[in-house]
């Protein structure tokens, strides 16, 4: 093992870090990364949280890691399902304390577009919509995201199309994190193979990075829940997520 | 801070999870008249002398008719109460509502329902079908809204009623505080999430295996429970499908007036005969 | 088993006779006559209905009769639980064929009270208060109701309070049966023991009584369901009706 | 007439359920994704050439793509589409929006939640928590209304959403139409609510002795659903838990382009294969 972050490792472990104790943390359709972060959190910390998920599961014990991010074995062992309505309302009534949320597009305040490239009624590319978003990135007490290609594409000044408003509380790419602050997202460390001057040139929105430095480096206790949740690389392949 | 529950002590006595709630607070209580209501739990106000409690229910009887004797309750939100089961009106109760002792919200019983869902929802007010030339409209001083989008009739909106507590009676626990209910869960669902903070009395406890071979019986998860009570026969002197039904010749002595009755009644009570196993 | 009404076999029987094939009818809390017509007319008739219940039963085949209307035990041998959400909701879309509902004073539009006698902020007396009624009556496409006391301060031209509006289908009393006619109360039909003139008399309220004749006499197959339900007559006893 | 299906002859083909739905009919579907879909009746919707369907799913994927590659969808209201498990979007949807062969009413998933609870509720629009500053609200039209007891935020309301049909695949039924999901029931219990008739595709028929031993785990009642066909396997190439996993090989070979690998996946799939005992 290794005790330096490879660009999967990064997003993974990096969304997981965002998890605190005993807070309820959702993990959501299409949502692998968010997905292992939570399950590698379990491991990797000392502390518990309330761990929900689209499967209806509740800190379920999955017999083996699915490719969906959806599939039933995320309910394995749960002692309750809970259901789509419930994990919605729940976040409606302000009780999920993270969420974690897909975003093809994010702008400066970290809202997300996940519906098109284009204009809306006539888009150049149809994304598969923001699913939860809407609803759930307002009312949430934090939502994150992730994003495996870090560029002026995917960072802009000014979406296509705004799915999402409410700012998200954290972005993962395989180069940079950024974290809240006063309403913008700001930069709050930079992959150590990476430099505040790339973050700055794929980005296309302007960030504060006062105090950003780069990222601390995986504790052995996160590499090794990591590796035990992908043995053989498999969902690494998958991902195909590289530095540039 | 979470927004949920995730100790993993919760199992604590009755008296100490009646403790728990404070005076003025507003309770929400499952069940309906003699069926699975959290009677140990009222009995335990009871004792504990609370004041100016809020009780929230669409069908109370034998409970609020209790904590009404025993002036622990002075506002209530109901649908419908009565002792029921040949017992007719619920005596104290309709006393502390004539008198003005009880102040009273009455609603119908999907009105109430309706604002446990604005609650819950995360909404401000919860349209409800029906109502129109009811009286309770002019009582509670419901609005109608329009259709904003001009397809479907005006419709009335009842406002968000968010219990503090909801206190559920249930067939078994495990020991982070799943819960399980047999049978209907009348309006226990609905409490549970709507309310700031779910306390449950349960028949007992069971291992954790049982609740993960079929996790779709669950009614709530351990992280919306603060805190359990195992307390068997807990429901009486009402039903608690299917351990037990109700205690007719128990309600009957309830009724009977004076003090001595009732404290008669507090000590035959199951929870005062039993050693918590704690 | 004598071919004649007694006051109760008339209330129960005469309930019975509103439910019709196939539809969804349901019974309530504190409805033990509404309760034990349901059950009859599964025994009674060569038709059959959907039966659901306050106690979330559906069709269900209970061990023995409960005092209480909404007894768990009327959910035995159910095959799903319909609970009170799912009947209110049910209803408030439009398919509640029949619902049986309570009232302690009905006017002549067939509209409930039963809130309170006299004025409803210093009421003389408290009573239950109308649990479905306010959104049931209006939104099931047939409600009816039963009363033990016939008398003019029980069916009124002016109700103390209007706990529930939408005019009952049908109202059941030991001497009489009311169906609605053009948005009111008419006279269907009175028990062959009274007469037009006693309804008029105890009745509070004009009411259109063309047609009207005494009520048929119960059939062998009613009798001998009730009969069924209540063989030793606990229920007629504890109903405590007279016809005078 | 029955507000409700009461007959005992419910059991029918899956052609014959396929059937039932005319053209232009709007058609909510169960399941998420890959998992739990009712999939042999989607697939029986394109043998039969459907035309102008609407599709209403909060998170449809393998189905929405093959109706649109067939041409049978042309509407759709949705929260979010993908094929997800690593194949990404769907392409066959993806074109057809992009063409505008698919008119498209985007969605969150809860507003389409909401508009399904308006119906399942009986009024005209649903609060919903959520939604400001997303551009939904414009390409939708939707409303805000102010709380009007001046206690609360304001607040988007949904119109009411009634799919024609909810079709759903379970884990089982029993004779009379009885339905049992086993794990997360995804949006099958409101989308049963809501609609006008429920149809089911289910894994088996047991004896209603099995849902009478625990009446807690039915998720829809017999007396919505109008009619149901028993397919083995049927929400192949998705997953039905506990029962089968997602055939990924058979997703891959559904994606390769052309009308002899759709026809070849159709020939493949198990309704196509079985004899149906009936």
């Amino acid at each position: 093992m290794s005790a330096d972050w490879t660009p999967f490792s990064y997003i993974v472990t990096n969304l997981a870090r965002f998890i605190r104790p005993d807070e309820i943390t959702f993990s959501g359709v299409n949502s692998t990364m968010p997905m292992l972060a939570c399950l590698m959190a379990k491991k990797a910390y000392e502390w518990d949280f309330v761990y929900i998920n689209v499967a209806g599961g509740v800190d379920p014990r999955p017999s083996k890691i699915p490719i969906s991010s959806s599939d039933p074995v995320l309910a394995e062992h749960t002692a309750s399902i809970f259901d789509n309505e419930d994990f919605y309302d729940l976040c409606c009534r302000g009780r999920m304390d993270l969420t974690f949320l897909g975003a093809a597009q994010i702008d400066g305040e970290g809202n997300a577009n996940n519906s098109c490239i284009g204009n809306w009624h006539q888009p150049k590319v149809r994304l598969p919509g923001g699913g939860g978003g809407a609803v759930m990135l307002p009312t949430a007490k934090r939502a994150c995201t992730w994003r495996t290609e870090h560029s002026t594409r995917t960072f802009v000044e000014q979406l296509d199309f705004r799915t999402s408003w409410g700012g998200f509380h954290g972005v993962v790419t395989p180069i940079a994190i950024f974290v809240k602050k006063n309403d913008r997202l700001a930069l709050q460390s930079w992959h150590p193979e990476s430099s505040l001057d790339e973050v700055k040139a794929r980005t296309g929105f302007h960030f504060d990075h006062e105090g950003a430095e780069p990222t601390a480096l995986p504790l052995p206790s996160e590499i090794k829940a990591l590796a035990a949740l992908d043995p053989d690389g498999a969902f690494e392949r998958d991902a195909a997520v590289s530095l540039r | 801070m979470s927004s949920g529950f995730s100790n993993l002590d919760k199992q604590v006595s009755i008296a100490e999870l009646a403790a728990l709630i404070p005076d003025g607070a507003s309770v929400a209580l499952g069940g309906s008249f003699l069926h699975r209501g959290p009677f140990a739990l009222v009995r335990e106000l009871v004792r504990q002398k609370k004041a100016n409690i809020e009780i929230i229910k669409q069908s109370p009887g034998y409970d609020i008719d209790l904590l009404c004797r025993a002036g622990v309750a002075t506002r209530a939100r109901t649908g419908i109460v009565a002792m029921e089961g040949n017992f007719g009106l619920a005596p104290y109760y309709r006393k502390a509502v004539e008198t003005g002792a009880l102040r009273l919200e009455e609603h119908a019983c999907a009105t109430l329902t309706a604002g446990l869902r604005a609650a819950a929802f995360g909404t401000p007010f919860q349209p409800c079908a029906g109502i129109d030339g009811s009286h309770l409209v002019d009582i509670n001083g419901w609005k109608k809204l329009d259709d904003p989008y001009g397809k479907g009739e005006a419709v009335w909106v009842i406002p968000a009623i968010q219990p503090d507590f909801a206190v559920i009676h249930a067939n078994e626990v495990d020991s982070r505080g799943n819960v399980r209910v047999l049978g209907t869960s009348h309006w226990d669902r609905i409490m549970s999430r709507a309310a700031k903070r779910v306390l449950i009395v349960a028949e007992r406890v069971v291992d954790s295996e049982i609740f993960e071979q079929q996790p779709e019986v669950t009614l709530i998860p351990y992280f919306l429970v603060q805190a359990y009570a195992v307390v068997p026969q807990g429901a009486w002197p009402g039903s608690c499908w299917p351990e037990y039904e109700i205690d007719y010749a128990a309600v009957e002595k309830y009724l009977e007036p004076g003090p001595e009755a009732l404290q008669a009644h507090l000590d035959a009570a199951p929870e005062a005969l039993q050693e918590y196993a704690q």
